[in-house]
């Protein structure tokens, strides 16, 4: 009896351990319940997994980038450019919704091929690499918007991210999808236990028959890929295309959500659980920010003074392991 | 042989921009005039002096990504203070204090905790970001004292005040790489970071030393700069990150650490300021510039770094 | 008689981590109740097989480790360094085999470095480089001290440690196998600045492994094995096969069972393969079932051979024929999946993920064997860690247990274990056993024995010439990365025999 | 070494393409400096304006823009370098009301005539242009507010969604809205920064409308924001809501006729760049300007669907 219980405790301090963002988050949650006016309503609560879908999936991209040892400081440049890209296709040059859809995931694909190239081939650091790109992406962005935004974009493509099942729209739907195969990859599948393998020891993984060259590379890709979605999926959802969408401002979220989720910047952990409550305590607090009518540039110096401790707290408690 | 070898390296830099100096002056109509030249080294003035610190940092194996905030940061608290009407010197000093305690925190984590630099400088630069956006609620402030101004803008015996400035940052911090112990230490840390240790060097120090220097000149060219415009914008950081690094890229400063003469990146920040100066006369959209410049910053980088792993290759063989 | 300047007495220590901390729970000694001592203005020459101890010891009185016991006298008063600079400060000046130089600054630079000469807050260069130029030329070398050292050859840059110690005005000398990477001319002058050293009193003390250098230039030898002080021989009653006897004087345990047979299918095959640009082609086959032993001194090539055969590093002509299929340069996954396994002698770095759990690790190597539809099955994993810990009898709470806390012998045994779950068909073992105590060496001999059994071809890289000459049935000696001799025959099993040719 | 010299070396060459490729002239040559015509359907049309009538009147005409929204210090040096360059006239637009005040100096000194467009610079300062020609903002707020005030029978709730922080333009109009309103019962329930970016924008409306569910309308600084306000009240299914915003762009004509958008106050790009060229060209042509009036409003309609 006692030993279960025992048992039971030391189940809850491990959960604790590898869940620190969900416990964090449930602690805020309450807070801002007991403190914030509007804040516990059902509808806000949805508008919030609302906001927070499309980071999210970013935030997983930049996760597993992370657990490689990396960075990806070309992310919210990325957003941008597909965002523009699939504008265009769609509305101004007509193509078919798949294709223009297909065409801007492709983009994204290159741009994770290209970053991943040069930092697993040419072996330049991640963040000269991707701050260099991230200039180059936004600069090509803005030259093929040719100055002009792309709004008010045909039903039928918007149908994809807003359409309602059940109270959810798809886009929390298509979040939530990939929030599942992210799992999968990085909790069930070797690939996540070859990621991990190569974040703690490239040379170990790479002696033990893991393709490290082919695999960081891949990781580079896939984030852009999941950007690549999530670029679509929000200028579905403010229903207008702009190259500056994102910027470095989205970056530096999406990395805080992985960090305050646990993604460790000297490679090898993360999850999923973390990330995406991660982004929900960003958003949460940016929420409760708007509830309050606070100004937006409080959050902004907060948000980096979060990271900061959630840094500092990771790389503490990894001393005394 | 040493002495040769440098010399050639920094003369063929010269060299090429003197040659990009003539070709320019051919084709851009207006470039080679007094004023226009004036305008250059006095926007590159910010550049250099951001980029002086830059080299130190990238010689230790660092970086710094904090250049946009603690630049408005620094600038902000310092404007804030001169227009509550305190003198001049001592909201510069607040200012440079505010600048180099970032710079410091930014040593600490790298030194204490290990922290990878491009992360606890992003980091650091995003509160800094932040922050002066808060103090003045985003608003910018404006009309500082007329010496202050000056200090911007005005000019001694036809060259801007700024450029002084900039000549004495580039030329104390050059003494110091090349004449003093403290130079040597950072180069050899750069180097060989057993050897320094061995040598009973604090490496902590010089760490401490060369971030906190760094967040020092980054205020330092925030204030210049809301001197140049007699205003403090609280995003008028933005554009000297990726130009700061492209200053020292440019300068021949190695990414692999150990390397790079502060000079040169004063060099590289002219380059920089010509290559904006030229297509700004030519009314080319920045954006080009950007992708210009990131191109660069790869390519150099990349250069630089495969030419380094062929010669540790060799040296590995057997 | 000349005075006695350094003494040390009982030191004993420990295996120890990077910081040179003993490791938690650690039984196994490196060094046990050394007696060591040098005199005023001798050449005074430590010799013994690898993991004698040799460089532990001069570690010790260079300060860069503690010792766990034992006393140090200096010139009869008791001392203790608490790191590098202060044994300098007291006299004693180490020269390491990997040079301690910043190779991006320039000769003068790096002889002063930490106590520039200053004029006001500047440094006197001037006076700097002249000083660099005359210390050099005094030792005959004609070297800028402007030249960056990274331009100088490796026999320069050891003369600028070796100028930048005398600066010190030190008493004591360390040379850790100075003559390694020099050439005949270059040894030439390395020696006739010993002899002034001495002439000026200075005493030295010289590792080699070299015994031509040792009647040369030494005044006494000192032999150490299995970390123990076994005597000291004045120059003067040198004997090789003395001294060879001394180093070897190991006994051959029991702890050897060869139950398996060789076959005559080769397996692996290397012809002409140079290791280097500047190295002889090799020759070598292993069989099925047969355990190659492939001895010789740390830095004589085996490990680079090993890792040129296992694709991880480049290598200059030659084939390597896999069952008579060429796999140079293949990935190493692509050679897993053929059934060639490495087994690397630094385990912590390329090994295992210390931070992974014991299951993790050991699957890890399988992963794509075992799940080829990429879906992890973690009951079958469980299943499989927890066979392995059984066979190879791994201490430890649990496979959940993180790698990082398992003792040397368990974490080399879960290393064993990745690579036997990959059943493979050659196994090459770089020093198998290194660092980990008597049990777990014996079971890993007898898994040897047991793979070899099963007509695996076994290629094993060891120091300890006992384990060579119990497990091998072949035996190839290696030096300067070249083949230096095969032996075939059980009879030429001898330790004297197999040491001399690696000398 | 030699390889990054190489590359310093194609930097020159290729500077050479751009300007050989920009190296014509003809005519006295206007500058137009703004922040950005990125994304801001309302700059684009001043800018085309502005290079329409300088083409007219047979000037050689250069665009010259800061990119970010952010790079004060972008725009500054650039019009530094068109002084240098010696352009006869320039047309500003400033992006922030005293970052630009040193640089119009130095224009003065060099004798350019400079032409303030849109955004005008801190009181004071008069003598540094000959004239600022741009919508009353704090007018076109007040004609918002009275109008909203109107249609909603002078009671309700109201949100506002503010430009970025420290935009004149954008301040004014708020605080001309503010004025616009007084008097009627009408209540601003939540008031937040849009940044003039959809995303942003979207973002905080969905938030205030979680703070108070009970609006009746929204007013924000300018239609670049109204993309992303409408979807968010779409999606809390308050399509009732009375919006009224300032620019009058072509996109938010359709709205208003769709009757998302109940009105806007449309400005006259037209009229600000006709008129800010003609001016230039009489000072170029050496015409006595002292009697221009410092200030000329391009005027402000509001549209709505009635107006359409």
């Amino acid at each position: 009896m006692g030993n279960t219980q025992v048992l039971f405790s030391q189940r809850i301090r491990k959960f604790v351990k590898n869940n620190g963002s969900v416990v964090i988050f449930l602690i805020l949650a309450l807070l801002a319940s007991l403190f914030v006016k509007n804040f516990f309503a059902l509808n806000n609560f949805l508008t919030i997994i609302k906001q927070a879908a499309i980071p999210v999936i970013a935030c997983l991209g930049i996760t597993l980038v992370l657990m490689t040892g990396g960075i990806d400081l070309s992310l919210g440049y990325t957003l941008g450019l597909c965002s523009i890209t699939v504008g265009l296709f769609v509305k101004t040059v007509g193509l078919p919704i798949w294709l223009s859809i297909v065409l801007t995931l492709l983009v994204g694909l290159l741009v994770g091929l290209i970053n991943g190239t040069l930092v697993q081939v040419v072996k330049v650091p991640a963040f000269i690499v991707t701050l260099g790109s991230g200039y180059i992406i936004f600069g090509i962005a803005q030259i093929v918007s040719s100055g002009s935004d792309v709004n008010r974009l045909p039903a039928s493509f918007r149908a994809i991210g807003v359409t309602n099942i059940l109270g959810l729209n798809t886009t929390v739907l298509i979040s939530l999808v990939i929030c599942l195969i992210m799992y999968y990859l990085l909790h069930h599948s070797t690939f996540g236990r070859a990621l991990a393998a190569f974040g703690f020891n490239a040379k170990a993984a790479r002696m033990s028959g893991i393709r490290s060259e082919a695999l960081n590379i891949l990781v580079y890709m896939i984030c852009s890929f999941l950007v690549a979605i999530a670029a679509i999926l929000l200028t579905i959802r403010v229903n207008c295309a702009q190259p500056t969408m994102g910027g470095g401002v989205y970056t530096f979220e999406v990395i805080t959500g992985a960090i305050i989720g646990g993604a460790s910047l000297f490679g090898g952990i993360g999850t999923v659980i973390g990330s995406v409550f991660g982004v929900l305590i960003i958003k949460v607090l940016e929420n409760c920010i708007n509830l309050l009518n606070v100004s937006y540039y409080t959050y902004q110096a907060f948000q980096g003074i979060v990271i900061l401790l959630a840094i500092i707290f990771e790389n503490v408690k990894n001393r005394k392991l | 042989m040493k002495g040769l070898k440098i010399s050639k390296k920094s003369l063929l830099i010269i060299a090429s921009v003197v040659a990009l100096f003539f070709i320019l002056g051919s084709l851009v109509p207006g470039f080679l005039s007094m004023r226009n030249l004036m305008n250059i080294i006095r926007q590159s003035s910010i550049i250099a002096i951001t980029a002086c610190a830059m080299t130190l940092v990238i010689i230790i194996k660092g970086i710094d990504l904090s250049v946009t905030g603690v630049l408005s940061f620094c600038a902000m608290v310092n404007g804030l203070l001169l227009l509550k009407g305190w003198p001049i010197l001592l909201a510069m000093l607040v200012g440079l204090a505010v600048g180099t305690a970032m710079g410091l925190f930014n040593g600490l984590m790298v030194e204490k905790l290990g922290i990878p630099a491009f992360i606890t400088t992003l980091v650091v630069g995003n509160v800094g970001g932040g922050l002066a956006l808060l103090l003045n609620a985003g608003k910018s402030i404006g009309a500082f004292p007329a010496a202050y101004v000056f200090m911007g803008n005005g000019t001694i015996l036809g060259m801007p005040v700024s450029n002084y400035i900039m000549f004495f940052f580039v030329i104390v911090t050059s003494l110091l790489m090349s004449k003093t112990r403290l130079g040597t230490y950072i180069y050899a840390m750069g180097g060989n970071e057993t050897v320094v240790k061995q040598q009973g060097i604090s490496t902590a120090a010089i760490n401490y030393f060369v971030y906190g220097f760094s967040g020092f000149c980054i205020a330092m060219a925030g204030i210049l700069l809301s001197g140049q415009l007699d205003t403090v914008h609280p995003t008028q950081g933005e554009p000297y990150q990726l130009d700061a690094i492209a200053a020292c890229v440019i300068g021949g400063v190695s990414m692999l650490g150990g390397e790079g003469k502060v000079y040169l990146a004063l060099v590289g920040a002219l380059i920089i300021g010509v290559q904006r100066n030229v297509l700004n006369l030519l009314g080319i959209h920045p954006f080009y510039q950007n992708i210009f410049v990131g191109i660069i910053i790869i390519v150099i980088v990349a250069i630089n770094i495969h030419q380094k792993r062929r010669t540790i290759e060799i040296s590995k063989i057997f | 008689m000349q005075k006695t300047i350094l003494q040390m007495d009982n030191i004993t220590k420990y295996i120890f981590d990077e910081h040179g901390q003993a490791l938690r729970g650690t039984t196994v000694k490196i060094l046990e109740d050394v007696h060591f001592d040098v005199k005023e203005a001798e050449v005074h020459v430590l010799v013994g097989e690898n993991g004698a101890g040799k460089s532990t010891l001069m570690k010790i009185i260079g300060g860069i480790i503690p010792a766990d016991g034992g006393q140090m006298f200096l010139d009869g008063q008791e001392v203790t360094f608490s790191g590098p600079r202060e044994s300098l400060a007291n006299g004693i000046g180490f020269i390491h085999q990997e040079l301690n130089l910043c190779l991006n600054l320039d000769v003068a630079q790096n002889i002063f470095l930490g106590r520039e000469s200053q004029k006001g807050i500047f440094l006197n260069k001037t006076e700097m480089y002249e000083k660099a130029k005359e210390m050099l030329l005094r030792l005959g070398f004609d070297i800028n001290p402007h030249t960056l050292v990274r331009e100088l050859s490796t026999a320069q840059q050891q003369i600028v440690e070796i100028v930048k110690v005398l600066s010190y005005e030190c008493r004591v000398i360390i040379m850790d196998e100075p003559t390694a990477s020099l050439t005949k001319s270059e040894i030439d002058k390395l020696f006739a600045i010993i002899h002034d050293l001495r002439k000026n009193g200075i005493s030295i003390i010289y590792i080699s492994h070299r015994f031509d250098e040792l009647t040369e230039i030494g005044d006494r030898i000192t032999v150490l094995r299995d970390g123990r002080y076994i005597g000291s021989v004045d120059i003067a009653e040198f004997d090789y096969d003395k001294i060879i006897s001394m180093m070897v004087g190991r006994k051959l345990t029991a702890m050897f069972k060869s139950t398996h047979l060789v076959q005559d299918k080769v397996i692996l095959e290397v012809k002409g393969l140079a290791i280097a640009r500047n190295t002889p082609p090799i020759d070598l086959t292993v069989r099925s079932g047969e355990v190659v032993g492939l001895s010789g001194l740390v830095g004589a090539g085996r490990t680079e051979l090993a890792k040129s055969i296992f694709g991880s590093r480049p290598y200059y002509g030659g084939q390597i024929l896999y069952k008579g299929e060429e796999i140079g340069h293949l990935h190493p996954h692509r050679l897993i999946e053929k059934g060639v396994i490495y087994l690397s002698e630094d385990r912590k770095l390329e090994g295992l993920v210390l931070e992974m759990s014991l299951k993790d690790n050991v699957t890890l190597a399988s992963l794509k064997r075992m799940y080829p539809k990429t879906k992890i099955n973690f009951a079958r994993e469980a299943e499989v860690a927890s066979e392995s810990v059984a066979k190879l009898n791994i201490v430890a709470n649990s496979i959940e247990q993180l790698c990082n806390t398992l003792s040397g012998g368990n974490q080399q045994k879960v290393v064993l274990a990745k690579w036997l779950l990959t059943t493979p068909q050659l196994l090459i073992l770089d020093e198998p056993t290194r660092g980990i105590d008597v049990n777990a060496k014996s079971e890993i001999y007898r898994i040897i024995d047991e793979l070899a059994k099963q007509g695996v071809a076994i290629l094993m890289i060891s120091s300890e010439l006992p384990e060579i000459i119990g497990m091998s049935d072949r035996i190839y000696v290696m030096k300067r990365g070249a083949i230096a001799a095969e032996l075939t025959a059980k009879e030429d099993f001898v330790q004297e025999k197999i040491l001399s040719y690696t000398l | 070494m030699k390889k990054i010299i190489v590359i310093l070396l194609t930097l020159v060459v290729s500077f050479g393409l751009f300007a050989a490729g920009k190296a014509e002239s003809q005519g006295p040559e206007i500058a137009f400096s703004l922040k950005t015509i990125t994304n801001d359907a309302f700059q684009k049309a001043i800018a085309d304006s502005v290079e329409a009538a300088a083409k007219k009147a047979g000037a050689k005409f250069t665009l010259v823009t800061a990119g970010q929204q952010t790079a004060v210090s972008t725009q500054v040096s650039q019009v530094e370098d068109l002084i240098a360059k010696g352009v006869a006239g320039i047309v500003l637009s400033p992006m922030d009301s005293k970052a630009v005040i040193p640089v119009l100096k130095k224009a003065k000194e060099a004798n350019i005539p400079v032409v303030l467009v849109d955004q005008t610079i801190e009181d004071g300062n008069e003598d540094l242009y000959i004239s600022y020609i741009g919508t009353d903002n704090f007018n076109a707020g007040v004609v918002a507010g009275e109008t909203l005030a109107e249609v909603l029978g002078g009671q309700g709730n109201v949100l506002i969604v503010r430009g970025a922080n420290g935009s004149s333009a954008g301040d004014q109009r708020v605080d001309g809205f503010k004025a616009g309103i007084a008097g009627s019962a009408i209540r601003v329930v939540g008031e937040q920064p849009g940044d003039w970016a959809n995303d942003k924008a979207m973002q905080v409306t969905e938030n205030m409308l979680q703070a108070n569910s009970d609006i009746q309308g929204l007013f924000t600084a300018s239609d670049v924001m109204l993309n992303g306000i409408l979807t968010a009240l779409d999606n809390a299914g308050k399509n009732s809501v009375k919006i009224l915003s300032v620019d009058g762009s072509d996109d938010v004509k359709e709205m208003i006729k769709d009757g998302e958008v109940y009105g806007s106050m449309a400005q006259f790009p037209d009229v600000m760049g006709t008129k800010a060229i003609e001016l230039l060209m009489d000072s170029i042509n050496g015409k006595d300007m002292s009697g221009v009036p410092k200030y000329i409003d391009s005027g402000t309609t509001c549209i709505t669907a009635a107006s359409l």
